[in-house]
């Protein structure tokens, strides 16, 4: 037990403390990893309230990374190049309200829809609705259409300065650190017990008296809202996003770290998130055959350690 | 050290495939060398999505150092990675990819084409409509930004009139089965068939265009989609169809200069098949760089003495002398190909008529670069 | 409007239709009836599209190649079956998603270095290369019409030994209990591996039969499996009917929708317009007929008759 | 006393099957009455049809002079009704504790309290305590439920009504799968609510419901064909013929 | 006919078997009796291979039963009706009948569907219904007539009568007796003691997973320690 933990913990420091190293070393390449690891882990931790607590099964997470890359892009593009006055901005704090107001407004109209139906339909239907935003920035031409939209100014937030490398992971780190705690807090509360009883057993939730709807729907909006927050991040770490990062695929990604990582645990998400990333990263620049080894690794994982990665460490 | 950043994986790997078998023959005859220095690429994959391919270009500028960036197939990655490489001081070279945008309002005096702005070619095809006398035309392209670019190329030039355009689904999970536009077309009345189907989509087009039994009814032009990489598909597969369909390019195997006939027949020798354009830039792009460096004498570190030595385009193209426009996209000539069979029996192309000499892209007035 | 063009664009929706529904009811009956998520089925489709055309190269003959590939894609399934997908029938749906998402990655990247990136195009025998003079101006080519007629017979023998025929019945029961099944004598696993390969089949047959108008390209299945996931999900899961039903409006809306949207909206709004929301609109069309009617049809057209 | 619900007509027809036909029922606040009949004489129905899973087609439900009828479900466990499942319904994954836990009004009424773990700790835990100690469940307080046998998922069902407090209590076959002696236990736990809760047990087991029930209706094809007092349906003719046998 | 001996069964780690032997007569009615959790249904289990057993054997008409697949130790003829009915949901009642049953060599068949229609006949008029749509009781029905259908050597009901009605019950009882003299062998769990110490005349109780105490009806009358201690009653 006093093992696990200190595990766990290991991992966090050396997650933080590791690639600032690299990068004073001249190995700032790791930075910029590690950065991308923590946002993705965030979106997954996003998803992992639904997926693992909830057993809603969104494959269409991405389109809330997208929505909130392009609440960075859009303020910041017309800001550069004019246009739509109200919306040309470069504060960060707008652009994280702009992504707060839209990932959680999207996910409550599609949520309504999307919620009523189970299992596999509703991972289809979430599927549906991200690829409609996907087609939808498609055919937006003054955002780039499929070209995408680089992103010329990162955001301003007082203090801090996204600009520098270091800065950014700092943000991301800490960013990833609070909405672990704060998933953890609600999968321990009230209302994630509840969460959990609807995932086992809707119907007898329904006879207990709760409106199971209106719960799932609130677990819906928050999961977006906090992939709408990783998907600000992500758009000031890549200062570009397209209408690729909606697609499905993207959405896959994503389902599979949590997958990967262990559903319903708090370490899991970033466990998958940091042998996804790493693996890819290591792999694809030893063969180009690289998804041979990858897809032989994830049939193995699922054959033989139930539970995800985190299983490993649970007993 | 070059950063080279192709499509190794997706189907779209056939183009990466021929560009690396450039790019090694283009090192093998020179000895891996420029003048005396050393040149080392190292071949990135983008996975022929834009954001993986910014990745990798980070990779390539970050882990691996290299000192000039070179490559790209696709507008999108281009786009994407265009920051992270002129933002780190270093040159980037596109040996395919040639976006409006990076012609006027992006441009950059570090970003040099070594092929062609995408609106060039279909503007050369609309010419050769006017010219063999086209009246009506049925346009047909994929729905994301070059297919966009390709149609408003023709707009360009194409005097007569357009009766029928499809835009069709793209990206991941494109259409490939055409059968409902071909049925539009064939109905339509046009005199002529333009398409725009690059990469693997190619295949697929050209031949229902020959199951359709479209050949004599409504003729086949149409731009970077018969290329060395489908046509050996192709004629295995006996779509003779497309033999005699129209293809404009600035470059082709059969032009005659002494570059590109070492070329192509060091290329034939080793792949056993013809080089196709995206092998040809490739080459030239590596032939391009060396010259350069061989210009600097291997100072990686005089950008601007690299930036003067590239924009002379003094080196050996094989699509013959060249120069470079305010917007450091090439001023060249672009021709007429058609399909033809070789004396082997086998299928290339030919070139019939130049169609623009030292033509310059449209957008280069709107770039600040002098 | 011209109606000889509607038709023509009605028998591609049906051809489009057809096509979507071998695929798609494959992925019905394991998925609907062996509870078993099989992502890596497009990968088979693929499979089958290119051991058809390595088979036509060497035997130089299409029909051949296609009857040889047949029981060999159909052994390859079964042993996916017993190898992946057995392990995995009793955990939960995400699993099997994981595994088969690395079924994929595998499948697909065995299948480059084998084929090689290019797509390999097949070339058809002559009687099945020319077109069908069906009236004065209507003609389409014959092999699409055989790909309706093939897909249609498919599709009315899934259906009948899905629903009247004794092992049609064991299926489905096997589905909602597998120990009870066995318990009563029944050699269930067997059972399961044959369903298995069975769907394997079936997509290996679509695979085949479209080889040879786009091509044995990579990537392919993973563009057919999308389709074919929506297909099953608006029919209903486990239901072969719905999966017809589906496929042929999935097929009809997409081919309809790209040839005459663009005229539609002409009529309403400025051609420029029209030209440029046509083509975002029917890339999108298939997703919102699935979310229309799964809004109102929770459980898709043909819900199965479960708990 | 007072009616604490009341149904007047009430028909539901299955696709051809007559699950309820024009039935009239008036329950006692308090009273325990007991509901039996053949199998498939809509009984299951009726529970359903009153706690608003299944709708009548025609008829109206009155609870506590409220009509209830086209309320559904989780509003009516809001009103003070709650049921039991004949085919054990329980959350299979979580233990015996969260079950109890989860049905319990107070964390019902605080469902989206996101950041605490269930508010009024000592109501809930002394809730959990109470419940499953009437049922004799306090050793399997955190045993997953996948791992209790049948019959102590069947206890498990029970306590969870008991939890919810209600006014109005639906136990659907509350023996069904209790051993012998744990049939006795659950008697005497029933004898002990009685008067507390209005229950309504639907029941096969006629020890059982000769014991504990105030009143009984007997149920036939839909139809009521007699209420009354134990000992007068016991004599009951058509009773004997058409349910308990010459027994 | 069927020996168990030495049976051990975990759950994970934790054990719920400690040894059960057991021996079946043919051409009788034997119990299993026991509290809930004992370990019954855990036993029926262990017999038919569905739960895999960490020790024992078990043989049938002599055969060595211990490692069978479920299916093959079925297709021997050990039919069962298992606890909580397990129907199949989604057929209908009559292909729920029809499509495990082993009717197809028509000579000298002790169970036809008629028959089941006819000791049933409720069944009969819900045939074409979806099993999912049958009240408890007609749940419970099917799953004696399906494992009827496959025309056993010996029948195993767990929970036999549960949710039925006690006029349905008086059938069942009636036609096991019927079923006990054409000389099927019949192993059943039930808790109406009373009717059970009628029809049967060899009583297994379990407890805590062992078999405590094996007798028959006489006996087990008479002795109301074991009834207090093991049944508590
Ligand atoms: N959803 C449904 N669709 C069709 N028929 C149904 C449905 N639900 C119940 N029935 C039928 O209605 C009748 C009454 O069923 P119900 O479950 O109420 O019986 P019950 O009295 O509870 O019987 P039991 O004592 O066996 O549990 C049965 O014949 C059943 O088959
Ligand atoms: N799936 C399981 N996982 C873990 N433990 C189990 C499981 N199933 C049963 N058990 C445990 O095994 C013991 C015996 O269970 P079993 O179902 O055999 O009892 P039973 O005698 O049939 O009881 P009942 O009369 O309640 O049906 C119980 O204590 C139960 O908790
Ligand atoms: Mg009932
Ligand atoms: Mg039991």
């Amino acid at each position: 037990m006093q093992f696990i933990r200190s595990f766990k913990f290991f991992i966090l420091a050396s997650l933080l403390v590791f690639p600032i190293i690299f990068n004073q070393i001249g190995m700032s390449f790791y930075l910029d990893l590690a950065t991308r690891l923590c946002i993705l882990a965030i979106a997954a931790v996003g998803l992992n309230l639904i997926l693992g607590y909830g057993g809603m099964i969104s494959f269409g997470h991405a389109a809330y990374l997208g929505l909130g890359a392009y609440a960075v892009g859009i303020p910041a593009h017309h800001w550069l190049y004019g246009g739509l006055d109200f919306l040309a901005t470069t504060n960060g704090f707008v652009h994280i309200l702009i992504a707060i107001a839209i990932s959680g407004l999207f996910a409550l109209l599609t949520g309504l829809i999307c919620l009523k139906t189970k299992g596999v339909y509703f991972i289809m239907i979430t599927m549906a609705f991200s690829q409609m935003a996907y087609y939808l920035f498609v055919s937006i031409e003054e955002y780039g259409g499929d070209d995408g939209l680089v992103i010329n100014t990162r955001s301003e937030i007082p203090l801090i300065n996204l600009d520098d490398p270091i800065q950014m992971f700092l943000v991301s780190f800490s960013s990833l650190i609070f909405f672990m705690w704060l998933v953890h807090l609600i999968t321990k509360s009230n209302f994630g017990l509840i969460l959990s009883g609807i995932k086992d057993n809707e119907a007898r939730m329904v006879s207990l008296g709760y409106n199971v709807y209106f719960h799932k729907l609130i677990a819906f909006i928050f999961s977006g809202i906090i992939c709408g927050f990783a998907g600000v991040l992500l758009g000031n770490f890549t200062t570009f996003i397209s209408p690729e990062m909606i697609d499905w695929s993207r959405s896959g990604e994503l389902m599979f770290m949590v997958i990967l990582g262990g559903v319903a645990t708090v370490m899991g998400p970033l466990f998958g998130a940091i042998v996804f990333v790493i693996l890819e990263e290591v792999l694809s620049s030893i063969t180009i055959y690289w998804h041979l080894p990858f897809g032989l690794l994830l049939i193995t994982v699922v054959l033989f350690f139930r539970g995800g990665l985190s299983s490993l460490f649970s007993k | 050290k070059i950063g080279f950043v192709t499509t190794l994986t997706t189907p779209a790997a056939v183009i990466g495939e021929d560009m690396t078998n450039a790019v090694n023959l283009a090192l093998e005859h020179l000895n891996g060398k420029a003048g005396s220095h050393k040149i080392e690429v190292v071949f990135g994959d983008d996975g022929f999505a834009p954001d993986t391919g910014k990745q990798v270009t980070d990779r390539l500028l970050k882990q691996d150092k290299v000192d000039i960036m070179a490559g790209y197939i696709w507008s999108h990655v281009l786009l994407a990675s265009r920051k992270s490489v002129l933002d780190a001081g270093k040159i980037l070279i596109s040996s395919n990819a040639g976006p409006s945008q990076m012609a006027s309002k992006l441009c950059h005096e570090n970003f040099f084409s070594a092929s062609w702005q995408n609106d060039q070619t279909p503007m050369a095809m609309g010419e050769v409509f006017n010219k063999v006398g086209i009246k009506s035309l049925y346009i047909m392209a994929p729905n994301y930004a070059a297919g966009k670019d390709m149609v408003a190329g023709i707009e360009r030039t194409f005097k007569g009139q357009v009766v029928g355009k499809d835009l069709t689904k793209w990206g991941a999970d494109a259409q490939l089965d055409f059968s409902a536009e071909l049925a539009k077309a064939k109905v339509s009345g046009a005199d002529g068939l333009f398409v725009f189907y690059p990469g693997a989509a190619s295949g697929a087009f050209t031949k229902q265009y020959h199951q359709a039994g479209l050949k004599d009814l409504l003729p086949l032009y149409s731009v970077f989609t018969i290329d060395g990489i489908s046509l050996p598909k192709l004629q295995a597969a006996n779509f003779s169809g497309i033999v005699g369909s129209k293809v404009t390019q600035q470059w082709d195997p059969s032009l005659d200069n002494q570059a590109n006939k070492k070329f192509v027949n060091d290329f034939k020798k080793q792949f056993g098949k013809y080089p196709s354009f995206y092998a040809a830039q490739s080459y030239d792009t590596i032939n391009m760089i060396a010259s350069a460096v061989t210009a600097v004498d291997g100072d990686m570190s005089d950008v601007a003495g690299l930036r003067s030595a590239l924009k002379s385009a003094n080196y050996n193209s094989v699509r013959g002398k060249y120069s470079y426009g305010n917007n450091n996209f090439p001023i060249q000539n672009f021709y007429l190909r058609e399909v033809v069979e070789d004396s082997d029996g086998n299928w290339t192309t030919e070139v019939v008529d130049t169609v623009f000499k030292n033509h310059q892209d449209p957008f280069a007035a709107d770039c600040k670069l002098k | 409007m011209d109606y000889t063009l509607l038709l023509i664009q009605v028998l591609n929706g049906l051809q489009l239709g057809v096509l979507l529904f071998l695929v798609a009811s494959g992925l019905t009956l394991v998925f609907g009836i062996l509870d078993f998520v099989n992502l890596a089925h497009g990968s088979i489709y693929m499979l089958g599209a290119f051991v058809c055309a390595s088979l036509t190269y060497a035997l130089d003959s299409y029909l051949l190649a296609v009857i040889l590939a047949l029981p060999i894609i159909g052994i390859i399934g079964y042993l996916f079956e017993v190898f992946l997908a057995r392990p995995l029938y009793s955990r939960d749906h995400l699993d099997h998603v994981l595994g088969t998402f690395g079924a994929i990655l595998v499948i697909d990247t065995i299948a480059h270095l084998i084929w090689g990136p290019a797509g390999i195009a097949i070339p058809l025998p002559n009687y099945l290369d020319g077109q069908i003079k069906i009236s004065e101006n209507i003609e389409l080519p014959t092999f699409r019409v055989l790909i309706i007629i093939v897909g249609l017979l498919a599709a009315f023998g899934l259906l009948w030994l899905v629903n009247f025929t004794r092992l049609g019945m064991l299926i489905r029961a096997g589905a909602s209990n597998r120990t009870m099944v066995s318990a009563l004598g029944i050699d269930i696993r067997t059972l399961f591996a044959i369903v298995f390969a069975i769907g394997a089949t079936l997509a290996g047959m679509a695979g085949m039969l479209i080889a040879p108008i786009t091509e044995a390209s990579l990537g392919m299945g993973n563009n057919v499996i999308i389709t074919a996931f929506v297909v099953i999900i608006v029919g209903g899961i486990g239901s072969v009917k719905g999966a017809l039903v589906a496929a042929l409006l999935i097929g009809l809306i997409d081919t309809l929708g790209r040839a005459f949207l663009d005229d539609f909206f002409k009529i309403f709004m400025s051609a420029a317009a029209a030209e440029n929301s046509a083509p975002a609109i029917s890339s999108m069309s298939i997703y919102l007929i699935m979310a229309l009617i799964l809004s109102f049809k929770p459980n898709g057209l043909f819900p199965p008759k479960l708990r | 006393m007072q009616n604490i619900l009341k149904i007047k007509n009430l028909n539901k027809n299955f696709g051809g099957v007559i699950a309820t036909k024009n039935l009239n029922l008036s329950v006692l606040d308090g009273d325990l009455h007991a509901i039996i009949g053949p199998n498939g004489a809509g009984k299951t129905t009726l529970v359903s049809q009153i706690f608003g899973q299944v709708f009548p087609d025609s008829g109206q439900i009155f609870f506590q002079n409220i009509d209830v009828t086209q309320i559904s479900e989780y509003k009516k466990s809001r009103l003070g009704i709650n049921r039991t499942f004949q085919i054990t319904s329980v959350m299979k994954s979580m233990t015996v504790s969260e079950n109890i836990q989860l049905a319990t009004d107070k964390i019902r009424e605080n469902s989206l309290d996101f950041f605490t773990t269930f508010t009024n700790k000592s109501y809930v835990l002394e809730k959990i305590d109470f419940c499953l100690g009437q049922v004799g469940l306090i050793e399997a307080n955190n045993q997953p439920v996948a791992s209790l046998s049948h019959g102590d998922c069947r206890k498990l069902e029970i306590a969870m009504a008991l939890a919810s407090d209600a006014k109005l209590l639906l136990l659907d076959e509350p023996m069904a799968g209790l051993g012998p002696s744990e049939t006795q236990e659950m008697i005497a736990l029933l004898n002990k609510l009685k008067g507390k809760q209005t229950i309504i047990l639907v029941e096969h087991d006629m020890d059982a419901v000769f014991a504990l029930a105030d009143r009984i209706s007997v149920l036939v094809s839909g139809e009521i064909i007699a209420t009354g007092e134990p000992n007068n349906i016991k004599r009951d003719s058509k009773v004997q013929n058409a349910y308990l046998g010459e027994a | 006919m069927l020996t168990l001996s030495n049976v051990e069964t975990h759950y994970g780690p934790s054990q719920t078997l400690f040894g059960v032997s057991l021996n079946i007569k043919p051409a009788g009615v034997s119990t299993l009796l026991g509290r809930n959790g004992m370990g019954k249904t855990t036993t029926i289990s262990s017999i038919m291979n569905i739960k895999s057993k960490t020790s024992g054997y078990v043989s049938f008409n002599g055969q060595d039963i211990t490692n069978l697949p479920s299916f093959k130790i079925a297709k021997l003829g050990i039919g069962l009706v298992p606890e909580g009915r397990q129907i199949f949901p989604n057929l209908t009642t009559h292909e729920n009948l029809i499509a495990t049953a082993n009717i197809t060599k028509t000579k000298n068949l002790t169970w036809t569907l008629e028959h089941v229609y006819e000791l049933f006949p409720d069944l009969k008029s819900r045939a074409k219904f979806m099993g999912n749509l049958l009240s408890g009781g007609e749940q419970q029905m099917l799953a004696i007539g399906r494992a009827l259908l496959t025309n056993p050597k010996l029948l195993i009901l767990d929970e036999a009568t549960e949710g039925l009605a006690p006029i349905i019950r008086e059938k069942i009882w009636e036609a096991l007796r019927n079923i006990r003299d054409s000389g099927i062998s019949i192993l059943i769990i039930d808790k109406n003691l009373k009717d059970l110490l009628t029809i049967s005349d060899n009583h297994n109780i379990i407890h805590k997973g062992k078999i405590v105490w094996s007798g028959s009806s006489a006996q087990l009358r008479s002795s109301k320690e074991v009834t207090k201690t093991f049944l508590g009653i």
